[in-house]
């Protein structure tokens, strides 16, 4: 039974919610699934937010490596909860969001997490540059056709492209940096995204289909 | 921002691109500081926006919300571990549920939407357009095709259905060659805001 | 002079680097990350700044604008919002400029609510404090935003004043100068859409520039111009793409107006850390490059 | 149409003309009332003629719940010399109540009322509206919106569900009977052995990372299929295994994963919880955490599959960096090239999808690809023949060709 009335379940939601989609009047159960789901989510977030409490009182205790940061990040776990459950420097009611202007939970959200997430987006300008130095290397044809490609582009990005090919004569204008770069993004580049994408929807109907017919059980282990 | 703010901020900020560096008290200052206020701020998002107002506000007008509430319940069983594994019921309900939506939506927008736009005319009526459009409608074309050539998986990549292969990976490394290079100048903004808020309202170099 | 400083510095940098390379010295990724710090923070100190040409594509628009006999008319349509600022705002301020210079009569309105504040900044910028002669509703004039999308454009395309009674003061349509030879869209000498989101460019040209045969330009975020480029020439006279588009204009605006010589050109001035970003990045891919194969020759020698 | 008509109604040209006219007369004389009883001094009445043929019609294929409105616009809504400022729509309910529900453009001729009572009747009239003035057009009979049962207008996209589908289920089932199916080589999933074993040479752990996305998103659920088989062999050799994860439910399901193939490989002791730990859902909070665990704890392999976003360089670019071998995959097409620069192997789209059943290699779940296969044929054989008639449309003119095109175009029209 442990095994069954899982399989069951998923069996029946997902021929359910396929189906749905040609039968108007269950053609919303897509829709109530998305609800449901948000709720089971909250519910799930008491392991969450368990778990996470639980690992940085356990590294408290034990005094391990870096027990300091626990409390910091105990903390802001607990400022954040109280600040925003209680709705600390509320200047409307209940129905009053928790991102507006005046409470508590706001402006620590605007200057604490906003510049963290915004400095941590930006670490990618660095590490665009080390991938393309250390990836970007001619080691086979795939490499190089990629190498290329990137490089026409940033060319094309800059006044250099512009400088680097203005010699050429009006007749073959395509070949002009700026131009080789509105190209490839236009056509190769759209090529290979159709590609892409044509077999992602091929991948994700077989996925779909092996997990309704129990093919693929991650969580409920091998057969028998 | 007042003054304290700023100062957080860009305290926080250094600590974080102290990590370049290497791994450093600072950072995991910034990172510890992080994890909690953003792990705080969803349960309180998530409280408020699904549970008080999804679910509790509309608990007697939508009896749907309560398979979701039931489902939920079910998921917390797992702390009781003689009875844990019924929080399987509510897993397998939302495999069921999202492969069902995900397969018959990526059917639709991806396959069939996709193979349609790729269904276009090589020339302009009566042999009209330039050699140059023809080719570059025929790389169009050509290169999708050849790049589902390269993911299909029941036949060796070999001799002509090889070559077609060949061509479709290389026109998907032209793909990902141009996206990469074409995302520098976003990433450099990013950074280049960053700078700007150090040097204009923290530090005041700039007006 | 500190502009030769730091490009000084930078060149140095990365031939000491490139020397480091044929010996074949793999670089450490923390000195990658000063050279992007560097190539980021120090232009935005110094303004250091390029010369742009145009590209054909731009050129275009310039051109039109040019062309077009003094006293035209042409609509520009404000279709962002703070987000996408940024990178098109600098766009509506030097085509503005120009249109105005030119001695062309301008229409404003936008099918975002939020452009209407993005025209307050043009007005502020340019209009203002560089054509206080101008006078609205002669000159110029700001009709604003009308809820609807391309519901909006269906309408213009045959009547303005169905859709736009009033300019945003209240001033009735009829009171206006401007409207007097324009009834609709098709009385317009050129439309110029300012935007990147939807409704926007492919709105316009699929509402008023196909069915209306008017010609229209376009400035967008870089993120959406590889989707426009297919609709150039025809349905498109041309096109400014991204951050990059727009320092194109500005730096082939004041070359050709050496009057504006000193005004603000926010495009230029942000390309300044890009460009010079970029060069670094394409400078660390050849670095890369070189080590790679001095490498590779190395091991065949030995083999 | 058949399938409206006999829902629909509509008002009978002669009576409309009449009615025309006396609502015009009536509208009129009220406008001349207006003027009496108003003291304005500057009101000049604008005389309009009402939107006419207004027809309402069941809407194809819903649950009973929308109603189709479309009518003639009125005759002075003329490009530059119309009066007409806008339209606006009522309804009447049975019990009597009107309603305004929909103001409109200028030249507006459709609307639909939707989230309708498929047990009430609904009654309609739409206002031309100029300045200062208005005319209805004539309110319609009461109509109720029907309910279908079947969406007739997806049948294509049934058609084709049911071909690839049918495929798919095909191939299972024949690999279920024990034929032998071939599937080519994936490199990236070849070398999951070998980086497995390198974490083991070496005493450091896997690093395992299914993306950023919930339980709703089939990339995690693939990555959780992926991890079910990972897990298995880990749970052989003896490594430590970490999973960082950014969302509740993935923990919970990974947990249960983990647990699961534990036992498969006969070693449920040797699982623990703590394999499985859950940071925060804040996307870049996550990241923060696992840049730190991935320069602390030194692991030997890292996992990233999954959805990814913009993260996905900063923890490919940290994870190369401290020498782990690299396994990535997600079908976020923006995402790949990063993760094809800064890793050792990247699953594309489509191969992130099938790892688990090659990793399994077991023939039900390697048939689920051979019917993928069927599906990547049927859109490039419709690729190449729509390219062929367009090709031939354009440059002949033939009819036998466009109407064959029609055909196509309208089978891949969702």
């Amino acid at each position: 039974m442990r095994r069954e009335i899982p399989l069951a379940i998923t069996v029946f939601v997902g021929f359910l919610l396929i189906i749905s989609v040609f039968f108007p009047p269950v053609e919303t159960l897509g829709e109530d699934f998305s609800l449901s789901f948000d709720i089971i989510a909250v519910f799930a977030f008491f392991l969450g937010g368990g778990n996470l409490i639980r690992i940085h009182l356990k590294k408290l205790a034990r005094r391990e490596t870096d027990w300091m940061f626990s409390i910091v990040t105990l903390g802001g776990f607990i400022l954040m909860l109280t600040a925003g459950l209680l709705k600390i420097g509320n200047p409307g009611d209940i129905a009053t969001s928790v991102n507006t202007e005046g409470m508590l939970f706001e402006s620590i959200y605007r200057s604490v997490f906003v510049p963290l997430g915004a400095t941590m987006y930006a670490l990618l300008a660095f590490f665009v540059a080390s991938a393309s130095y250390r990836a970007f290397r001619a080691k086979n044809r795939e490499a190089t056709i990629l190498l290329v490609a990137a490089f026409i582009i940033l060319m094309g990005s800059t006044p250099l492209g512009a400088m680097a090919t203005s010699w050429m004569p009006e007749s073959l204008s395509i070949f002009e940096i700026p131009n080789l770069a509105v190209w490839i993004m236009s056509y190769a580049n759209l090529a290979g995204q159709r590609a892409i994408i044509i077999g992602i929807g091929l991948g994700v109907v077989s996925m779909s289909l092996r997990l309704i017919l129990g093919v693929e059980r991650s969580y409920l282990g091998k057969e028998g | 921002m007042d003054h304290f703010g700023i100062w957080l901020a860009a305290f926080l900020t250094l600590g974080i691109y102290s990590f370049l560096y290497r791994d450093n008290a600072w950072y995991k200052l910034s990172e510890s500081i992080f994890i909690g206020i953003s792990a705080g701020y969803w349960v309180v998002i998530l409280f408020w926006d699904n549970f008080y107002a999804k679910f509790w506000l509309q608990r007697q007008d939508d009896p749907m919300l309560w398979v979701g509430a039931a489902l939920g319940f079910l998921m917390l069983l797992r702390l009781i571990p003689k009875i844990g594994w019924i929080a399987r019921w509510p897993l397998a309900f939302i495999d069921g549920a999202t492969a069902g939506l995900w397969g018959m939506n990526f059917l639709a927008s991806n396959i069939m939407v996709q193979t349609k736009a790729t269904i276009m005319p090589l020339m302009g009526p009566a042999f009209s357009g330039s050699i140059g459009d023809l080719l570059s409608n025929l790389v169009l074309v050509g290169g999708t095709f050849c790049g589902l050539i390269y993911f299909f998986f029941s036949k060796e990549h070999k001799g002509a259905f090889g070559n077609a292969a060949r061509v479709g990976i290389w026109t998907i490394m032209i793909t990902f060659g141009a996206m990469f290079g074409y995302t520098v100048m976003s990433r450099m903004s990013l950074l280049i805001g960053r700078i700007d808020f150090l040097f204009r309202d923290w530090l005041g170099l700039l007006k | 002079m500190a502009v030769a400083i730091i490009l000084g510095v930078l060149g140095i940098g990365l031939l000491w680097l490139f020397i480091g390379a044929l010996k074949g010295r793999e670089v450490d990724r923390r000195v990658i990350f000063v050279f992007i710090l560097v190539a980021v923070a120090a232009p935005l100190l110094v303004n250091i700044t390029f010369k742009f040409e145009p590209t054909p594509i731009v050129q275009a628009v310039f051109d039109e604008f040019e062309s077009l006999p003094e006293g035209s008319t042409v609509l520009f349509s404000y279709d962002f919002d703070p987000a996408m600022a940024p990178e098109v705002q600098p766009m509506a301020n030097v085509l503005t400029r120009h249109a105005l210079e030119r001695g062309h009569k301008i229409i404003f309105m936008c099918l975002f609510a939020t452009g209407e504040g993005q025209f307050n900044v043009t007005d502020r910028e340019v209009i203002q404090p560089e054509f206080p002669d101008r006078v609205n509703g002669v000159d110029w004039v700001n009709i604003g935003y009308k809820a609807g999308n391309e519901g909006v454009l269906n309408v213009i395309v045959t009547d303005f004043k169905k859709m736009f009674p009033t300019d945003v003061n209240g001033v009735p349509y009829d009171s206006i100068k401007i409207f007097d030879k324009i009834k609709s869209c098709k009385d317009l000498d050129l439309i110029v859409s300012i935007g990147g989101g939807r409704p926007g460019i492919k709105e316009w040209v699929l509402f008023v520039g196909d069915p209306g045969n008017v010609p229209i330009a376009t400035g967008v975020a870089a993120v959406v111009a590889p989707q426009l480029y297919p609709y150039y020439p025809k349905q498109l006279i041309g096109l400014l793409g991204g951050v990059k588009g727009a320092a194109e204009y500005e730096s082939h605006f004041k070359k050709v107006y050496p009057k504006y010589a000193d005004m603000a050109t926010p495009a230029i001035f942000m390309m300044g850390p890009q460009t010079i970003a970029h060069i670094v990045i394409m400078a660390f891919i050849v670095i890369g490059n070189l080590i790679f194969f001095l490498g590779r020759r190395k091991e065949g020698e030995e083999a | 149409m058949s399938l409206s008509q006999r829902k629909s109604f509509s008002v009978f040209p002669a009576i409309q003309f009449i009615i025309i006219i006396a609502l015009t007369f009536v509208l009129s004389v009220n406008s001349f009332a207006q003027e009496a009883t108003d003291d304005t001094t500057s009101v000049t009445s604008v005389i309009i003629a009402p939107p006419t043929n207004l027809l309402v019609e069941d809407f194809e294929y819903d649950d009973g719940e929308k109603l189709n409105l479309i009518w003639t616009p009125s005759i002075d809504d003329q490009p530059q010399v119309g009066k007409v400022t806008g339209y606006q729509v009522f309804r009447v309910t049975n019990d009597d109540v009107t309603t305004k529900i929909a103001e409109l453009m200028p030249g507006a001729n459709n609307f639909t009322d939707q989230e309708l009572d498929k047990d009430s009747t609904y009654s309609y009239y739409v206002t031309a509206i100029a300045n200062g003035a208005e005319a209805s057009s004539v309110t319609t009979s009461p109509i109720s919106p029907q309910r279908e049962w079947v969406n007739f207008g997806l049948t294509n996209l049934f058609v084709i569900a049911l071909i690839i589908g049918g495929a798919i289920f095909y191939f299972i089932e024949m690999g279920k009977r024990g034929k032998k199916l071939f599937v080519r080589k994936i490199a990236g999933l070849e070398a999951v052995d070998d980086a497995i074993g390198r974490a083991t040479e070496m005493g450091r752990p896997i690093l395992y990372i299914p993306g950023i996305h919930d339980m709703d998103d089939v990339q995690t659920l693939a990555s959780l299929t992926i991890l079910g088989r990972v897990a298995e062999q880990i749970a052989d050799y003896d490594i430590k295994i970490r999973m960082p994860v950014a969302r509740s439910l993935v923990m919970t399901a990974a947990r249960e994963t983990i647990k699961a193939s534990y036992q498969a490989a006969g070693r449920p002791d040797a699982y623990s919880d703590d394999m499985v730990s859950y940071i925060t859902d804040e996307q870049f909070g996550y990241v923060a955490a696992v840049d730190g665990i991935m320069v602390r704890e030194k692991p030997a392999t890292v996992f990233l599959l999954g959805a990814f976003f913009a993260e996905s360089l900063i923890l490919a670019e940290t994870g190369n960096h401290v020498g782990a071998i690299q396994i990535a995959g997600t079908a976020r097409p923006a995402q790949l090239p990063f993760f094809i620069a800064a890793c050792d192997f990247t699953l594309i789209g489509e191969e992130l999808f099938a790892a688990s059943a090659y990793l399994s290699n077991e023939p039900k779940a390697l048939g689920a690809l051979k019917g993928q296969d069927v599906g990547k044929i049927i859109a490039a054989a419709a690729i190449i023949a729509g390219v062929l008639l367009e090709t031939v449309i354009q440059l002949t003119d033939s009819e036998s060709a466009a109407t064959l095109l029609g055909y196509l175009r309208q089978a891949f029209t969702t």
